[in-house]
């Protein structure tokens, strides 16, 4: 218990704060006089360096070597010992313990009490030795992987003591692309479009209204056989300029028509003043 | 030079043998971001060795191989061997389906060659844009046909031998016709509720549809 | 299918003789920085080559040189030889030192692999930092392997092909020590006694190793 390797003496951070004597390069400025021995070491107040292990196992594990033999013959009651005494030391320095040191510190007690009594042949569950030996089994474990851990760091590295090519050359990409089309799209397409008349959705027969697709097929047709410039009222359907409301309906289709197709730079359309006939004629080409 | 005194020891020691040195080298070009003169490389041998006749020695046993050591001004550096640069390109063959409006007018051209723009366009019901037939034009699958001898003498679209070659067929003519379409299941994926009625189908041609324009028309 | 035509022609020529396959390979692999598997090597030659019998092939000319063809689980690389690190040492890349706690849960992971988190805390005996398989995953060293079939059903870790490029590995089985770590039952997934003392650390983790776990997983 007098000597414990694992206690460090860390410097009080508040002594830190003060410049270091031992440091300072200048330890003779005025008004610094140097400050005395015993002063400085009450000071650096002897720490528990919690921090510097990783959980109860990793501190196990640092106890362990100091029994000096294989891990495989490490004493577990010894060991047992050992991190209670760490334990208390660092109560008796009023240090923080994180709960997971004092769960095994109190799971320690429980099995170094169940190694040094005899067994009771009605308890259930592991025997105290099994548990100790599983035990020494993790912290073999442990540290069979941290010496793998350091092989591994202490190989031929890749950027380090193995390199790859400094200047790779690039790979040109060239895509390529390859329309798709079967046969089968081809007709698919085909079929829709020649039966597309019949998948129109359900109109009601309007008999004395002419549509704009209707007026607009009639037009393009006869478009064509205009020579000259021809009035609107000339593309009526035979049947729709007698009535007016007919008449009205087959006028604005079709003038409707002519728009779409002048829009579409397929013919012209005049008008000599306002409400004079509209004249249209197929674009020169 | 002051590179000279950091290092005496090396000094001490005699310089690696002749392949040694070449192995050096191999690895010093090859880790190399940047071609390397002679003098180069050689700072960073070990003292007494001869970096010159370790090139020297380094680009024969690299002729006629995968890579060669090339010499550009003072420095050297590997290279692809000339010969193997295609290998230096991946092709990526990225397949995309024909566009509906282009699938469409490739039909289109395909069952009414030689057809103009604008029975292309009366047919789909709406505008052929040019991009459309540039493509099929540039996929080798369409061609321009004779100009119509009609007004304004407007050009045809039929399609080509490499069109018949990818579609497998042998001639523009063994393109089933609606009815035979209908037969073999293509006209039966509709929206439900949109019942076809088979008589209408018969008609295949221009003329016969435009018939039944006339008969909408005409039927009051 | 229309599709399998397209490249009929390299398909009419004989491959190259072994000799120029293997030229080949050399000048694919030496201007790739990262390893490539005989696949992806195959896919850039000419129909009909062997990527594999090339490999070997090129294996054994490069044996002793100071650039050496180095296999990295499927992948294969060229690499400077080791005992010539001295000489690149300007090339050297610093990398950021890492943590034990890195350090060690990569050497879990790598000799027990596949492995869950909770499985790596209990061999540390503390539990591991999110931080900590981030950091080996952004290296590249470590990937998330399949689930395991166990209530819970928790993702395991496993080592990835940079880890073996970077630590100079053909493959897991070539860890230094694996032999003996198993001959001593330490890498043994369910060692004698369980469920004893890590007990103690099982209990504060299990059930943040399963909410992790999930995150991984929907991160993915």
């Amino acid at each position: 218990m007098t000597k414990v390797p694992y206690l460090t003496p860390v410097p009080d951070p508040q002594a830190r704060a003060q410049p270091d004597p031992r440091t300072d390069p200048a330890p003779h400025l005025p008004g610094l006089a140097p400050q005395p021995a015993a002063e400085r070491r009450a000071e650096e107040v002897l720490v528990v360096d919690v921090s510097g292990f990783e959980g109860p196992l990793d501190l196990l594990l640092t106890l362990s070597r100091t029994q000096k033999v294989d891990l495989m013959q490490v004493s577990v009651l010894e060991l047992a010992d050992q991190y209670l005494a760490f334990v208390d030391k660092a109560r008796a320095l009023r240090i923080e313990l994180a709960a997971d040191y004092l769960v095994m510190a109190a799971w320690l007690a429980y099995l170094k009490s169940r190694l040094l009594l005899p067994p009771d042949p009605e308890a259930e569950g592991p025997s105290a030795e099994d548990m100790a030996a599983h035990l020494a089994f993790q912290l073999e474990r442990l540290n069979a992987m941290r010496e793998a851990a350091a092989r591994l760091m202490a190989r031929d590295r890749l950027g380090q003591d193995r390199f790859a090519r400094g200047a790779p050359e690039t790979v040109a990409r060239q895509r390529q692309v390859a329309w798709q089309a079967g046969l089968i799209d081809l007709m698919r397409a085909y079929a829709r479009l020649r039966t597309r008349d019949e998948f129109r959705p359900y109109a009601f027969d309007r008999r004395d209204v002419l549509s704009m697709e209707q007026a607009l097929e009639r037009v393009r047709g006869l478009i064509g056989y205009a020579g000259g410039w021809t009035e609107l009222a000339d593309f009526l359907p035979e049947g729709w300029d007698g009535d007016p409301q007919r008449r009205r309906s087959a006028t604005a289709a079709t003038f409707a028509a002519t728009l779409e197709l002048a829009r579409q730079g397929r013919l012209e359309i005049a008008q000599a003043g306002s409400f004079a006939p509209i004249t249209i004629r197929r674009r020169p080409q | 030079m002051s590179r000279d005194d950091p290092a005496p020891d090396p000094q001490r020691f005699p310089p690696p043998p002749p392949a040694e040195q070449e192995r050096m080298v191999e690895a010093i070009l090859f880790a190399a971001a940047e071609p390397m003169s002679a003098r180069e490389i050689a700072a960073r041998l070990p003292a007494g060795c001869d970096a010159a006749e370790a090139l020297r020695a380094l680009r024969a046993r690299y002729e006629g191989r995968g890579v060669q050591l090339a010499r550009a001004g003072d420095a050297w550096a590997f290279r692809t061997a000339a010969d193997l640069g295609f290998l230096m390109q991946e092709s990526v063959v990225e397949s995309r389906r024909l566009s509906r409006a282009a699938t469409e007018t490739l039909a289109i051209i395909a069952y009414h060659q030689p057809v103009t723009r604008a029975e292309i366009e009366e047919i789909r019901g709406v505008a052929v844009s040019r991009g459309t037939l540039d493509q099929l034009i540039e996929l080798g699958w369409v061609r321009i046909g004779r100009r119509r001898q009609t007004p304004g003498r407007p050009v045809t679209f039929v399609v080509t031998e490499v069109f018949l070659d990818h579609f497998g067929l042998e001639s523009a003519r063994d393109l089933p016709g609606l009815a035979e379409l209908r037969a073999a299941g293509l006209l039966d994926s509709r929206p439900p509720g949109e019942g076809l009625a088979p008589g209408l189908f018969d008609g295949e041609t221009d003329e016969e549809t435009g018939g039944q324009a006339e008969d909408l028309f005409e039927s009051e």
